[in-house]
C-alpha cells in the first residue's frame, strides 16, 4: 500500500484534460489527501499536447511529482511525450487499441476503449469519466466522490445525463476490473483524514483572494498568461465588495491606473507577467519618485520576449530587482507556496501603505497556476495597516497648517494626507521635488530627499528567509518561489539519506536580507541555489549582496519546473564537489 | 468646514508659473481658476492630473490637489483618481504631444471608457518643454529640429478621433478666447462622462507659424455657426472636416450612460473607506469555493 | 533567378496552422494566398509582420519572409523593415486586441505616416490566445472571463478612426466572403500608402456572440452599395456609422503622396546596400562643422 | 602666467547664455587651447538660472573646473548661485551695478554696464560681445578669434551690425582695462598650438557622425533631453547619406522600428534617456531573443521617473544590465570622452552585426551636452564588419538548401541571411522557436537554443578597461562614462602628492570583464569606485561579478556632475579607510 501516487490525463488541448485532472484532484483532496496539480500546455487553444499531473499523498506534497505512475492516454502523443518520466512498474491506460510503448521497461499498457465505452452509453464525452472509473480500479479509491462529483455537475441537466455518466465510470472500473484486477502496488493507504480545515486552490486565486481580503478594491490589468486568472478572480468576487477591474489598453496603463487609484487612498494593484512587467518599469520609477504605494504581482512565465508563454521560469528576478531607471525603495517578496500566496499578497499591501513604494510580488506559472492542498487562510492573520496615513479630525488636526507631503522623517516615511481632504492640498509629481512636493532642482534638497526615499526601506517588517532545517547543515539548498517545494522535497530524501540539509527560501528579495542569508549559510558544509532560469540571477545577486565566490547552482529554463530529483541529484553533485551548470 | 466661497483666486496656487511670457498656457490656467469658482468647487475637491511637458505644470499652478505624472500617462493615473474616490473632480491635462503622441492609445480607450473624467489638451502643435520638435499636431511640411526639411507626416486630428470613437462631449477652445474657454470648461466639467477640451494654446517661442494671429484669422466659431448641430455626431465630423480642424466651440455633446453605471457593486463613494479587513463570513464563503 | 511562376499554394508555408478548426484565419490566410499569387509576387518579395495572438501566428502559415514580433508592436516593425527594404512588399496583421488594444497609439501612428504597407487585422471582438477575454472591439455589455457582467466599455471604431486620421486606403473584409476579401487585399497592397483592411474573422472558440451567421446577417456590402462613395471621407464616415461598423468592402480610398517623398536624400533602395564606410571625404566636410 | 583657465556666464534661460559660452569656447579652441564645456541648465524654457562653465587649458581636459576663475554674471542670481566655486582671486563680472557678493573672501567684483554699453551701442542683445571683450582684457587673450566670429556671424546682417559689435567688443576691454588694468593672474600662457587636428564638439554630435560613419542609415527616436541631440543630428546629416530619421510615436515604437529596419538588413538605432529606456525594456528582449541586431543609445540623465530631467547621472545602471524580463544576451559599452563616442558608436554597429544583439551604448548628459576638444575623427580606424551576414550569390550558393536561420553553431552565431533574398525564406518569431526559427515548445530545443544564444557573447572584441597608469597601484579609481575625465584628473593630482594612482575605466560593461578587472586591481592598496547614482550601482555590479567586499564608493547623485577635487578627496578618505558614501 502507497502513501503517495502521480497520476497525469494527457491528450489533445481543447479536451477538457485539465478538467479532467481537476476532478481527479478534487476528489482526492475530498478524501482526504494532500494533493498537488500542474498543468502543461501550449499556447494554442485547440490541438497539441496537454496534460496535468496530480499528485496525491497522505502528507502535504508542494512539488510535481519526478516520475508518473499512472498516465491516462488520450492519444499516442501523451504516451510519447510522457513515457520518459513512467518508471518500471507503471501504468498506461490508452484510449483504444493500437497503441505503442516508445520501449520496454516493465510499463504496462493497458488499453482500455475509454472513448467507444462512452459513446457506446452515449456521449463520447464521457470517456473522463470512464476513465476516473479506471483509476478507482487501480488506485482502489472509492467512487463516492466521483459520484458526487457527477450529480452536482451534471444533476441539473437531468437524471439521464448522470446516469450515463455513473455508468461510465461503472464501465471503466468493470473493464479494467476484468482485464488487470487489483493492482496492489497503486492501493493508496486510507488517507485517514478528513479535507476539513484544507482547501484546493490555485496560487493566483489565493493570491486574488488575499488581496480581496486585504482591502484591496481596484485592479487594472491587462490579460496575459499566467496572470490573467487573478484578475479573472477578482472580476468575478470583486462587485461583492465595492471593488473594480479595469481591462486595461495595456500595462503601462494598467499600473498607471493602479497608482492613480492608491494616490486617491484605494488599496490598488495590477497583476502581469513578464512581457507586461517590462512595459512597467518607467511608472514604477513614478510609484516609487513620488512615494505612491502600489502592488505589482509578476507571475513569472518564461522569457526573453514572448518566449514560452505557456511555461514556467523564474527569469524576471533581475528586471525586478533592478529595474526602471534611477534609484528607487522597493520592496520584493515572493510567496513560495499556494498557502503563501494569501498572506504574502495581504501583506504585500500593507508594505506598499507603510513604506510608500511600489511593492513587487513576485511569483511564477508554477506557482500561480498550480493547484494544490493548502491549509485554510486564517483570516485573523490578516492585518490591515495604513501606515502614516492621516485622516479623522483628531490626525489631522495635529499636522494642520505645517503638513508637508513629503517631510523628512528619521524613519524617511512621511506622513500623507488623502486628496479630497480639506485644508492638506498639496502636489505629487514624478519631477524631483520639495519636501512639500514643489518641483526643484536644488542640489542639496535633491540629495536629501533621494536618501530619505531610500531609508524608507532601512528597516522592512517582512520576513527576508524562512529556513526549514537546522543550520549550519551539510548542506543548505536555496531558492525562492515555487521551486521551494522542490527544496524541501529533495532535502527530505537527503537528510533521509544521512545528508544533514537545510532549505533557505527567500521570501524577501528585496531589500535583500544580507545578514540573515549570511548567518544561515554560516557554517554550511555546501550550497546549493537552485532557480530557473538560464544566468544563475538569483545566485548573482546574493554574490552582489553577501561576496564570496559564486554559489554553485541548479539552473533550468527549458519551461519545465524544477523537481525534487532534479535537486537531489544536483545536491549530489555539488557535495561531491562537481560543478558543472553553466552560469554566464 | 463649512464650504468657503470660492473665486478664481482660490485656485491660484503659491507657485508662479514658469512658463515664457505671452504663453497659451497662461489663458488656460486662468479660464480653469474661473471655471472651478463658477461651479462653485472648493480647491480640495479637485484633482489635476497632468502629463509631463510645458503644459503638464499646470498641476503645479493651480491650487488643487496636483498629480503629475509620467510623459502620456495622465488619461490612465486619472481613471484610477477618478474610480477610486469618484467624490473628487477629476481633470487630466497635458500637451499635444503627451496627449497625442505617446499616449493616443490612452486618449482612444478613455474615450471608449467614459469615465466622468475631462480632459484639457493644450494644443500648441509642437514640443515645448524638450525645445520645438515637430508633434503630431504639427502641420506637415512643419519645420523643426527633428524635421529640419518639414515633417513628412500628416497631422493627427483628435477632434475628429473623439468623435470617431464615440466620445460623448467634444469641444475645442483657444487660449485667447477667454469667455468661451470658460464656457466651454465648465460644461465639460459638468458632463457626466469622458469630455474632450482640446484648447489651442500657442507657443510663442518655438511655434512661430501657428500664432495667435494666425488662429485668430482661422478658427470658425461653432457657438455662433447655426448651421453646426452638436448633436448630430456624422454632421459634427463633416462641419470639422470642412473647417480642417480649425473651430472653436462645443463640437459635439451626448449624454449617455457613465462607466461606472455598468459596474455591477460599484458604490460611488471612496475606495479608501473601504480599506478593511474582509470580513470572515466573506473570506469563509470564497474559500467554500475550494473546500 | 528567373522569377518562378506563383500560385495560391507557392504562398502555403511548410508549417501547419494549429488554428482551432473553423477560425476565421484560415480564411484570411488563403485569401492572402490568393492574392499575392494574383499579383504575382515571388515569396522571396514579401515580408508578413504580425503581432502576438491566434492571429498573430499567420507569419508562420504564410510562406514568405516571416517577422513574428511583439504584442501591438507590429506596426513600427513593420514601418522599420519597409523604411530599410523598401523592395518588399510589407504586410503587418495581427489581431483585434493587438492592433486595436495595446497598439492602438501605433495605429493611428501610421495612418499619419502614410508608408507604403498594408495591415491586415483579423477581427475576432474577442482575446483568442489568452482565451477569451473582451477586447476593445467586444460590443458593449460582452460578457467574457474579465467581464463576467458584461463589459462595461464601448467597443474601439477602427474603420471610423482610420477614416478620423486620414488613412487613404480602408477597407472592411469578412474571412467567410473569401473572393471579396482577396479583391480588397489585392487593393489594398496596390494602393500606395497606408492601407488598412480589417477583416472580420470570427472566433468559433470564444465568441459565442459575433458569430458567422451572426455577421451573414448583418454585413451591409458596400461594393454593391449605390449611395456609397469611397472617395468621399465625410459621407464614408456616415455611411460606416449608419451601419454600425458592420459593412464589408471598399470605404475609402484616395492615393495621396506617401512618407518617403517627403524624405530629403531618400533613395528607395535597400539600406542593406548602404552600409559601408562613409567617405573621409564627407566626414571631413561633418567635421568642419566643429574645427 | 597660467595654463588652465575657467570662466563662467550666467544669467536667465532663454538669454543666449550657452551661445555666449560656446563664443568663447570656440575662441580658445581656434587659439590652440584644449577647451571642456559644461552646460548647466534648467527644465524650463525661458528664465530661471542657467549657466555654461568653460575650461580652457593648455593641456587636454575631460572635466568641468572644480573652481571658476572668472564669471561674467547677468544677474545677481547667478552670482548667487555659482558664488560657492570662485575660490579667493576669482573675479566677478557683473552687468550693471549694485551687484552684492554673499561674503567677503577675497573675490572681486567687478561691475560693468555691459547692457548699457549695448544698448548705448545700438542693441542690448550685444552684452554678449562685451562681455567678451572684458574676458579678453581679463585674460590676455586676442580678440581676433572674436572678431572673427563677428564677421561669420552677423555678415550677412549687413556691415552696420559687423561694426556696432565690434564696437561692443572693445568697449568691453576698455571698460575693464581702465579700471582693473590687465590681471596678470589670469593672463593665459600662449598655447603655442594651432587647433589643427582637432575639434570642438558635444558628445552626442560625435556619437550621431560616429553612427553615420559606421554605415548607420536608420534613426527612430521620440525626443527627449539629453538623447534628442543626436536625433537632430542625424535629421540633418542623414539625407546626405541617404539615410532616414523617424520621429516615433514613443519609444517603444522607436525601438520596434529600428529592430524592423535591421531584420531588413540596414544599420539602425535608436536613442533615448531614462524614461524611454524604460519603456524599450520589452522591444530588448525581442532584439535579444530574434538575434535582430540593434543599437541603442542611453544617454542617462537623473532619474527616477522625469527625476531631474536636465541634470547628469548613472543611474540607469542597473537598467542597462539587468532590464527586460528573461534572459537575453546583450553587450554594453560606455565612451568615456567625446572621442569615444564617435568610435563607440561606430562599434557598436559591428557588434550589434557579429553578435546579433542588442548594443547598448551608455552614456549620459554630462558626456552628450559637454562641448569639449577632441582629436579629430580617424575615418580609416572606421571598419564596418557586419559579421556573419551572407551575401552575394558565392556565400549564399554554399548554404542553399541547407540553411537554418538560427543553426546551432560552436561560437553561437549564426549566419544571417537578408529578407529579399530568393530562396532563404525563414520566419523570425519573438516566441521561442527551432534552430530554423518554427515556433516550439520542445524542452530540450528550448534550452540549446537558449545556452547557443547566451554564447553568443562569450567572446566580445572590445576592451573591457582601459587603464591609465601602472598597476599595482597605491590607488585605483574605478569608474565609467563621463566620470572618468575627473578620474584622470584627480589621479594626475594624487600622482603628483606621491599617491601612485590608477585609472580603470570600464568600457565595456558587459558581458562585464571580471578577469581584466580582477588583475587590474589586485594589489592595490586602495580602490575607489566613483559613479553618479545613489545606491552604487557599479560597485554591486562589480562584486556580483568578482565577488569580495563590496568596494567603497563616491556616490554623487545630485545632477552635478563629479568634479576631479571631489574624487581626489574622496580617496584620500579612503586611503587613510575612512569610509563614509550611504550604500544602500
Ligand atoms: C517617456 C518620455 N519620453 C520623452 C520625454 C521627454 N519629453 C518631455 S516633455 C515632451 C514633449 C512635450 O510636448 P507636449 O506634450 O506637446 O507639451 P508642451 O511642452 O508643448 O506643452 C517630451 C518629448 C519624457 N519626459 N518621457
Ligand atoms: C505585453 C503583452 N501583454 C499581454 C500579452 C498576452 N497576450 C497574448 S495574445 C493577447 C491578445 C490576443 O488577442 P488578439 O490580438 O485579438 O488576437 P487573437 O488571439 O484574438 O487573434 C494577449 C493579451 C502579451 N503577449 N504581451
Ligand atoms: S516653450 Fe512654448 S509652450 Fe513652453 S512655456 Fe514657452 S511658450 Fe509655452
Ligand atoms: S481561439 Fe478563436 S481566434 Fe484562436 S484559433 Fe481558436 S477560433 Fe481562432
Ligand atoms: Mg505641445
Ligand atoms: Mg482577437
Amino acid at each position: 500500500m502507497r502513501t503517495e501516487l502521480v497520476w497525469k490525463v494527457g491528450g489533445q488541448q481543447g479536451e477538457g484534460i485539465d478538467s479532467t485532472g481537476i476532478v481527479f484532484l478534487n476528489a482526492c483532496h475530498s478524501l482526504g489527501y494532500y494533493t498537488f496539480g500542474y498543468r502543461h500546455f501550449m499556447s494554442r487553444i485547440k490541438g497539441g499536447h496537454t496534460n496535468y499531473q496530480v499528485r496525491v499523498a497522505t502528507r502535504p506534497v508542494y512539488a510535481v511529482g519526478d516520475q508518473t505512475d499512472i498516465l491516462i492516454a488520450f492519444d499516442q502523443e501523451s504516451i510519447d511525450y510522457n513515457f520518459w518520466e513512467l518508471p518500471a512498474g507503471a501504468f498506461v491506460i490508452a484510449d483504444g487499441f493500437g497503441a505503442k510503448l516508445p520501449e520496454e521497461r516493465g510499463v504496462t499498457l493497458a488499453e482500455v476503449p475509454l472513448t467507444k465505452i462512452a459513446s457506446d452509453l452515449g456521449n463520447s464525452l464521457m470517456k473522463n469519466m470512464v476513465a476516473m472509473g479506471a483509476t478507482c480500479e487501480l488506485t482502489g479509491l472509492p467512487v463516492e466522490p466521483f459520484e458526487m462529483f457527477i450529480e452536482r455537475q451534471f444533476g441539473r441537466k437531468g437524471q439521464e445525463v448522470v446516469k450515463a455518466n455513473l455508468e461510465a465510470l461503472d464501465a471503466g472500473r468493470k473493464y479494467v476490473r476484468e482485464r488487470w484486477g487489483h493492482q496492489a502496488h497503486f492501493k493508496l493507504v486510507d488517507s485517514g483524514m478528513k479535507p476539513d480545515g484544507r482547501l484546493v486552490i490555485e496560487g493566483d486565486y489565493a493570491a486574488g483572494m488575499g488581496a480581496l481580503t486585504a482591502g484591496c478594491r481596484f485592479l487594472a490589468a491587462y490579460p496575459i498568461t499566467p496572470a490573467s486568472m487573478i484578475m479573472e478572480y477578482l472580476a468575478v468576487h470583486f462587485p461583492k465588495v465595492g471593488g473594480v477591474v479595469i481591462q486595461a489598453e495595456d500595462e503601462i496603463a494598467a499600473l498607471c491606473m493602479a497608482i492613480g487609484a492608491n494616490w486617491a487612498g484605494a488599496r490598488a494593484m495590477t497583476s502581469t507577467s513578464g512581457p507586461g512587467f517590462s512595459l512597467m518599469q518607467e511608472a514604477i520609477g513614478l510609484s516609487g519618485l513620488t512615494e505612491t504605494p502600489v502592488v505589482i504581482v509578476d507571475v513569472q512565465r518564461a522569457g526573453p520576449a514572448t518566449g514560452l508563454p505557456t511555461k514556467h521560469e523564474q527569469g524576471d528576478l533581475n528586471e525586478i530587482i533592478y529595474g526602471s531607471h534611477g534609484d528607487i525603495p522597493r520592496i520584493v517578496i515572493a510567496p513560495g507556496t499556494i498557502e503563501e500566496c494569501f498572506y504574502a499578497m495581504a501583506e504585500a499591501f500593507n508594505l506598499a501603505d507603510k513604506h510608500q513604494c511600489p511593492v513587487i510580488v513576485a511569483m511564477d506559472l508554477y506557482l500561480g497556476m498550480s493547484r494544490g492542498t493548502a491549509n485554510e487562510f486564517d483570516v485573523s492573520r490578516v492585518r490591515v495597516d495604513r501606515g502614516a496615513l492621516l485622516s479623522g479630525p483628531d490626525a489631522l488636526a495635529k499636522v494642520r497648517g505645517q503638513f508637508e507631503r513629503f517631510a523628512d522623517t528619521p524613519s524617511g516615511i512621511s506622513p500623507r494626507v488623502l486628496p479630497g481632504t480639506p485644508g492638506f492640498i498639496h502636489l505629487t509629481t514624478g519631477d524631483e521635488h520639495t519636501w512639500n512636493g514643489r518641483i526643484t532642482e536644488d542640489t542639496k534638497i535633491r540629495k536629501a530627499i533621494m536618501d530619505k526615499r531610500l531609508r524608507k526601506i532601512d528597516e522592512v517588517d517582512y520576513p527576508g528567509l524562512s529556513v526549514r532545517g537546522d543550520v549550519p547543515a551539510d548542506l543548505v539548498l536555496v531558492g525562492f518561489g515555487a521551486t521551494t517545494g522542490s527544496l524541501w522535497e529533495a532535502a527530505d530524501r537527503l537528510n533521509a539519506g544521512g545528508t544533514r540539509t537545510a532549505v533557505v527560501q527567500l521570501t524577501r528579495l528585496w531589500p535583500f536580507p544580507a545578514e540573515e542569508l549570511t548567518a544561515a549559510l554560516d557554517g554550511a558544509g555546501s550550497v546549493l541555489v537552485v532557480e530557473s532560469n538560464a544566468t544563475g540571477q538569483l545566485a548573482h545577486l546574493i554574490r552582489s549582496r553577501i561576496g564570496g565566490d559564486l554559489l554553485p547552482t541548479l539552473l533550468k529554463y527549458d519551461g519545465d519546473p524544477i523537481r525534487p530529483g532534479e535537486v537531489e541529484m544536483r545536491a549530489k553533485e555539488v557535495i561531491a564537489d562537481v560543478s558543472g551548470a553553466r552560469i554566464a | 468646514m463649512s464650504a468657503a466661497l470660492v473665486s478664481p483666486k482660490s485656485f491660484v496656487s503659491e507657485e508662479r508659473p514658469t512658463w515664457c511670457p505671452g504663453c497659451g498656457d497662461y489663458g488656460v490656467l486662468q479660464a480653469l481658476q474661473r471655471a472651478a469658482a463658477q461651479l462653485g468647487l472648493q480647491p480640495h475637491e479637485i484633482a489635476v492630473v497632468s502629463g509631463i511637458g510645458c503644459s503638464g505644470k499646470i498641476s503645479s499652478y493651480f491650487n488643487a490637489y496636483g498629480l503629475h505624472v509620467l510623459h502620456g500617462r495622465s488619461l490612465p493615473c486619472a481613471i484610477g483618481v477618478k474610480m477610486a474616490n469618484p467624490n473628487l473632480t477629476v481633470i487630466a491635462a497635458g500637451g499635444d504631444g503627451d496627449g497625442f503622441g505617446i499616449g493616443g492609445n490612452h486618449f482612444l480607450n478613455a474615450i471608449r471608457r467614459n469615465i466622468n473624467i475631462t480632459y484639457i489638451v493644450m494644443d500648441n502643435q509642437v514640443y515645448g518643454l524638450t525645445k520645438g520638435q515637430t508633434s503630431p499636431t504639427s502641420a506637415h511640411g512643419f519645420k523643426s529640429t527633428t524635421s529640419p526639411a518639414g515633417s513628412a507626416e500628416n497631422p493627427m486630428h483628435p477632434l475628429r478621433l473623439a468623435l470617431a470613437n464615440g466620445a460623448g462631449f467634444i469641444a475645442q477652445g483657444f487660449s485667447a478666447e477667454r469667455s468661451q474657454l470658460v464656457d466651454l470648461m465648465v460644461r465639460a466639467i459638468q458632463h457626466k462622462g469622458f469630455s474632450l477640451l482640446n484648447t489651442i494654446s500657442p507657443c510663442v517661442t518655438f511655434n512661430k507659424v501657428n500664432t495667435y494671429d494666425w488662429y485668430r484669422e482661422r478658427l470658425h466659431n461653432l457657438d455662433e455657426d447655426g448651421s453646426h448641430n452638436p448633436a448630430d455626431r456624422a454632421s459634427a465630423f463633416a462641419k470639422v472636416m470642412e473647417h480642417g480642424d480649425l473651430v472653436r466651440g462645443l463640437v459635439y455633446a451626448e449624454e449617455g450612460p457613465s462607466y461606472d453605471e455598468f459596474i455591477p457593486g460599484y458604490t460611488g463613494g471612496s475606495m479608501a473607506d473601504m480599506v478593511k479587513r474582509a470580513d470572515a463570513a466573506l473570506v469563509d464563503k470564497l474559500m467554500a469555493e475550494y473546500r
